[in-house]
């Protein structure tokens, strides 16, 4: 052991004059070197969150081969990278760190809300450009001016959801909520809201970032509803309903976005006959162009079918490209924060618009985007 | 001035159902010798766990000098004034042999030092810590070991642990030093050279001692007075040539015949 | 005597280390030269060196495990936040602040410490390292659900920004003169008696339980500091960084950077947060588990190379003393070397497994058990 | 009713799982940090068994034999060259063989939780309550395994030479008991009690991750301790307990947030009442 502290004692000795030396560098030109447009994003690579993220770096990463096939901007490539935050908020902030001293210019935010916090709290500080492609939680988007979303804001889809389950005539309601997660309590805050508006009446359930595997209680609370609004994402999803089935259950179960991949966490032998229901901005089976040619795309270089994270990261990058084109970007070496201001202008003003993959959008100056929602059901 | 050191009266105490010492009377005067002999599984080392506190008696009461001390925690007994060794010595094996004398030392009053005092370093501290390794080396020298006071005390030969153990008991300043089998794995010659350390820490210190034995020479030799224990109960006691002499003291060792 | 001067230059070591990284990482910051993740790196090392010095203190020191050092550092951070929250409304110096809330957060998770150290302490070994652990499990699982601090979003705090390093090198200093001139004391010596034989320290007059208490208060109050600092590194502040999983990556800090040796841990706590901090900004998704494969094969290499016992010889043939004896001509000297804490193989803790069912609480009482009357 | 039904199915896995504590600390006197890992190792491999020929039978033999090799394996490599060191030194490696584990597993299958289906055996109701054929089956064959490990452990030689090992090496091994033997062999048992439990768990929960066995093995682990460790019908009333006191405290809305608090203040409570836990044998320090 002391042996093995004297060998820890050199290197460590040897770290620190490296990092003395590293740590010499002029804060103001970390873009200098660029010599692609560098876009930056963290999301969930590993952990209980890890498919979103993985999804919208595929998404994104195919984005961006469109783009430098197709020349770039004015023959500049550019180059995506994300880095892992497991969804955690700490991580998220230390990613953005690394990667805006690697030459990030303009940056697609976090995947997570919680994430997403923390990463645009720092990128407000450096006045860093960000388009989030599935950060939905309403605070996301109110740290700053620069900040930007595809996706639909939290209060959209409680509020749409609570009025669809009053007009389908439920009446035996349940619903059960991810506490720990901002989406997924933001979604429910504002159904509760929404529901109360309206008098709709329902029975309420949660659960936490770390009692998410055994849902048997909850499911055996609320076996007797009807409809079970579920505000959280998949794998859990796909837990509660295998345990509300084994407990009996004949709800449906109507969830959001983030039901968006839940298809493939049955198989023949366990799926319910549950009804299951969600609200998404994207539909893989559309017949839309552009939406057949990204689903066409992302099958030939994945050979699998995307996901609305997918299609969400698919777009961001496009809806970045597509500005900085508009605000005529021509200096590969601009620093993120001129790239910011030029981006900002441009995505706000009345006459930009962006229609891809999940649909047709605008944004204004608050960074939340208008776009129209749909509902599938699993068959 | 209670007229003895010790005295304990109907002192017993019973594990379960069996009784590992019953009716122990033991009345030991100041400046004696006294030895508690036995066979083996006699009691004796129970006897010793009672009265320093290890275990608590079931029956009956010890007094130090006057003072009932049963029922009190082993440390407190200690502050009171009973200092022991053990039979399986017990050193502080990773520390320096001077700080096994001055970890002994620690607890007297006139080192009484906080524990801010020590942390920021008061000049309190620093005088403490000169007195007692003033006292510690004067310990030291007593026994012999000053020339190793650094050494690590598992790296002591037996003979100098045992040493060691009785100068640590000794540094807590007692009025009463028990020895539990001192000169258990020593050579006659190693023997008889503990017993003029015991006769020397007796007059040096003017200390009371209450020591186990098996090595009846060395019982002989020095003790003054003799209790005799069997199956947990007294057999014989009184003086040296009286317990010796003593029939039922040489049936319990030597058997029936 | 040449031995005496080791001692005195093995202390001070680790004020220098410590000195000489606060003053150039200072100088640099000042002059603007210093990356941020230069700067989170340094504040990263600043709070776990400060953790794993603490720990040493119970598990080197003392010679008890404990497993609950994150639920001590959890209070910290969390009261300590609501504290810069409650001060930063009448101070208007944020150091100030941060100061005063590091004082108070350490404080609470020192009156904890207190309350858990109080019963927990009748427990030895592996039961008491249970109890801590369960501690610790307990603390976060009540923040996560008291309704002031944020839930299970976790509490969100105001950063320090990136002088944090600073204070929390600052920290450590003071936590080094402290901790240093304790074990330096005399009751520093009846804490490693404690360690070294229960049994003789109480027969020599020891107050076993008081220092026991002593030594997890102090590690406790540190601890508490060092969330401080963790709660203004990061934000927000989530309950389930401090798992038991966090308290045992301290534990390793402290078990590689041998036990007993305070400057031991801090080269410990900084490389292990290096090699932390580099494999996670270097890898990314799946491959992040190298991160964890990378550290557990050193763990592992290192604990059976340097303790299996049929390697004894291998480690004495290639022991870099004896190799280097040569050099230096000068023989070395064990009992000189080992004239403090000692090194972590040779060092009893209280978690031995032999007599591991061995455990009486109250020896103090009469025991069930005929058989083992005279031993 | 089903509440309680629910918690013995629980208390059962976590009975298993703490066995295999129990009879490694007993005998080892070892801490196995890494025997909650063997549960993920167990689950990952139904999981590839299920996706190669999808009959769940082959599929817990699988586990089973994956595990207990598994176990052997980790105690011969990690474990064994540490005998006679510094229990510590055996503490740490068992933490670095978990962490070895988690890694590896990640790096074949990822992070990402994965869906797992064995057999889906469905529902019954009756009267007003409905159960899950699969917890009634958990409880059941849980049962018979621990009856059965109570039998072997009581009446067989080996079972035995495995109490008189734990009772004292040192004595077990004059009298002529293969000691090391005797301890590969609880390594080896104690994973198959293990994979047994990541067969009940995935019956429970049909999903599984890289870090599925921590929570369930720090459980177990507290289940063990309650329980008084090293004794084995210690273990399976600690876990039972824990299991249903964690469905019934989840089932009343007020306490649901603070169940890992009551199950943790419940084994502070236990312990600081019986140190030794409920069964734990009571031994003296010699003085």
């Amino acid at each position: 052991m002391k042996k093995f502290v004297r060998i820890m004692s050199v290197v460590l000795c040897v770290v620190l004059c490296a990092a003395v030396f590293a740590a010499c560098g002029n804060k103001k030109s970390y873009t200098a070197n660029n010599t692609e447009y560098f876009i930056g994003a963290t999301g969930p690579l590993t952990g209980g969150a890890a498919s979103y993220g993985i999804s919208v770096q595929k998404g994104a990463t195919l984005a961006v081969e469109e783009i430098n096939k197709a020349g770039g901007l004015n023959g500049v490539n550019f180059k995506f990278e994300m880095r892992d935050d497991k969804a955690e908020a700490a991580e998220a902030g230390t990613g953005y760190d690394t990667l805006y001293e690697a030459g990030m210019q303009i940056s697609l935010g976090s995947v997570t809300s919680g994430a997403c916090k923390s990463f645009g709290a720092k990128a407000k500080e450096d006045n860093v450009f960000f388009m989030t492609p599935s950060a939905s939680e309403q605070a996301v988007i109110e740290i700053g001016d620069n900040a930007f979303r595809v996706c639909f804001g939290d209060p959209d889809q409680g509020t749409l959801a609570a009025q669809q389950i009053k007009d389908d005539g439920f009446t035996n309601v349940g619903v059960i909520y991810d506490s720990s997660d901002s989406y997924s309590t933001g979604v429910y805050e504002a159904f509760k809201q929404k529901a109360n508006e309206i008098g709709l009446t329902f029975t309420e359930q949660k659960f936490d970032a770390e009692n998410k595997v055994d849902f048997s209680t909850q499911a055996g609370a609320l076996k007797d509803c009807d409809i079970v609004f579920m505000p959280f994402y998949y794998t859990e999803a796909a837990l509660f309903i295998k345990a509300s089935a084994a407990k009996g259950s004949t709800a449906v179960f109507f969830g959001c976005d983030g039901f968006d991949g839940i298809a493939g966490q049955f198989t023949a032998t366990d799926k319910p006959a549950n009804t299951i229901k969600y609200i998404t901005p994207f539909d893989v089976n559309s017949t839309d162009a552009k939406v057949s040619a990204f689903v066409t795309a992302f099958k030939a270089k994945y050979g699998e079918e995307p996901d609305q994270f997918a299609a969400d990261g698919y777009d961001a990058v496009m809806a970045i490209y597509q500005a900085m084109k508009t605000a005529g970007v021509s200096d590969v070496t601009i620093s993120a924060s001129d790239l910011c201001n030029k981006a900002k202008a441009t995505i706000t003003s009345s006459s930009f618009s962006y229609t891809g993959a999940t649909g047709s959008m605008k944004w204004d100056a608050s960074g939340a985007c208008t776009k129209s929602a749909q509902i599938v059901e699993l068959d | 001035m209670a007229e003895y050191v010790l005295e304990t009266k109907n002192l017993g105490i019973s594990f379960g159902g069996l009784k590992a010492a019953q009716d122990v009377n033991l009345k030991i005067k100041k400046n004696q010798i006294y030895g508690l002999i036995g066979p083996n599984g006699a009691g004796k080392t129970t006897v010793f766990n009672m009265l320093t506190g290890v275990y608590k008696p079931t029956t009956g009461e010890i007094y130090l000098c006057g003072e009932r001390i049963d029922g009190h925690g082993q440390e407190e007994i200690n502050h009171k004034g009973i200092a022991r060794t053990f039979q399986n010595i017990r050193l502080f094996n990773n520390m320096s042999v001077i700080r096994n004398v001055l970890v002994g030392l620690s607890n007297q009053p006139e080192y009484k030092c906080g524990l801010f005092t020590s942390m920021f370093r008061l000049p309190r501290h620093f005088k403490v810590e000169k007195a007692m390794r003033d006292r510690a080396k004067e310990l030291l020298d007593i026994f012999g070991l000053l020339e190793e006071r650094n050494n690590l005390a598992c790296n002591l030969p037996y003979g100098k642990q045992r040493k060691l153990e009785i100068a640590r008991a000794l540094a807590t300043n007692p009025k009463l030093l028990l020895l539990d089998e001192p000169a258990a794995g020593m050579n006659p010659q190693e023997t008889a050279e503990l017993m003029d350390t015991i006769r020397f820490v007796r007059e040096h210190f003017d200390m009371t001692i209450l020591l186990i034995e098996h090595d009846m020479s060395l019982v002989a030799g020095i003790c003054e007075e003799i209790t005799v224990l069997n199956f947990g109960q007294t057999l014989a006691h009184g003086s040296v040539e009286e317990v010796l002499h003593n029939s039922e003291v040489i049936r319990a060792y030597l058997g029936d015949d | 005597m040449a031995s005496r001067k080791n001692i005195k230059f093995k202390y001070y070591v680790s004020y220098l280390i410590v000195a000489v990284a606060l003053i150039l990482f200072t100088v640099l910051q000042l002059t603007g030269g210093l990356k941020r993740s230069t700067a989170n790196l340094l504040a990263e090392i600043g709070y776990s060196v400060i953790l794993a010095v603490s720990l040493n203190l119970v598990v080197g020191f003392l010679g008890e495990l404990s497993l609950g050092h994150a639920g001590f550092m959890c209070i910290g951070a969390y009261l300590g936040t609501l504290f810069m929250k409650v001060f930063s409304g009448f101070i208007p110096s944020q150091l100030v602040c941060l100061i005063i809330s590091m004082i108070l957060g350490g404080l609470c998770a020192a009156f904890f410490g207190f309350i858990v150290g109080l019963p927990a302490l009748r427990l030895k070994g592996d039961y008491l390292a249970i109890v801590t652990l369960a501690f610790g499990e307990i603390v976060r699982n009540l923040f996560k659900n008291l309704p002031w601090f944020g839930g299970a979003m976790g509490y969100t705090s105001k950063g320090y920004g990136s002088t944090l390093f600073i204070i929390a090198f600052v920290a450590i200093l003071v936590m080094l003169f402290a901790v240093q001139n304790l074990v330096r004391s005399k009751h520093g010596r009846a804490i490693t008696a404690i360690r070294d034989n229960e049994i003789a320290a109480r027969a020599t007059g020891i107050n076993v339980t008081y220092y026991k208490l002593i030594v997890f208060v102090i590690a406790a109050f540190f601890a508490g500091v060092a969330g401080v600092i963790y709660a203004n590194y990061t934000t927000p502040i989530l309950y389930s960084f401090f798992s038991y999983n966090y308290s045992i990556e301290i534990l390793v800090m402290v078990v590689l950077g041998s036990m007993g040796s305070i400057t031991g841990s801090i080269l410990a706590a900084s490389f292990l947060t290096c090699v932390n901090f580099y494999l996670k900004t270097h890898l990314s998704g799946d491959m992040a588990a190298l991160k964890y494969l990378v550290y557990a094969l050193i763990l592992m290499i290192v604990v059976i190379f340097g303790n299996a016992p049929a390697l004894r010889s291998f480690r004495e043939k290639y022991n870099p003393k004896v190799l280097f004896a040569k050099f230096f001509k000068k023989k070395p000297n064990p009992a000189a070397e080992r004239n403090d804490a000692g090194s972590w193989d040779r060092i009893p803790t209280k978690i031995k497994m032999d007599e591991l069912l061995t455990v009486d609480v109250k020896s103090n009482e009469s025991v069930q058990d005929p058989d083992k009357g005279e031993k | 009713m089903s509440t309680l039904i629910d918690g013995l199915s629980l208390g059962s896995i976590y009975a298993l799982i703490a066995l295999g504590y129990t009879m490694v600390y007993g005998i080892a006197k070892m801490l196995n940090f890494a025997h909650g890992d063997i549960i993920m190792v167990g689950t990952y491999a139904i999981l590839t068994t299920m996706a190669l020929c999808g009959f769940p039978a082959v599929a817990i033999v699988m586990a089973v034999i994956v595990c207990t090799i598994l176990g052997i394996v980790v105690e011969k490599v990690a474990y064994k060259p540490l005998r006679g060191a510094s229990p510590l030194a055996v503490l740490i490696t068992a933490i670095g063989v978990s962490y070895l584990l988690q890694s590896i597993a990640q790096l074949i299958y990822g992070a990402k939780p994965q869906p797992v289906t064995l057999i889906n055996f469905g529902h019954v109701t009756f009267g007003s309550t409905t159960l899950n054929i699969s917890t009634l089956v958990t409880l059941g064959v849980a049962a018979v395994i621990m009856a059965g490990l109570t039998v072997f452990i009581k009446k067989t030689k080996t079972g035995r030479a495995m109490l008189a090992v734990s009772e004292d090496r040192g004595a077990a091994e004059l009298m002529g008991i293969p000691v090391n033997k005797v301890i590969t062999l609880t390594f080896g048992i104690g994973s198959a009690l293990a994979a047994a439990a990541s067969v009940f768990y995935l019956l429970q929960i049909p999903a599984t991750s890289p870090t599925v066995g921590s929570l369930p093995g720090i459980k177990a682990f507290t289940a063990a301790v309650i329980g008084g460790i090293g004794s084995i019908p210690g273990a399976m009333i600690g876990g039972i307990l824990l299991g249903v006191i964690e469905k019934v405290c989840m089932s009343i809305p007020a306490l649901n947030p603070y169940t890992t608090a009551i199950e943790f203040s419940l084994l502070i409570v236990i312990l600081l009442v019986k140190p030794t836990g409920l069964l734990g044998k009571k031994r003296r320090e010699k003085v």
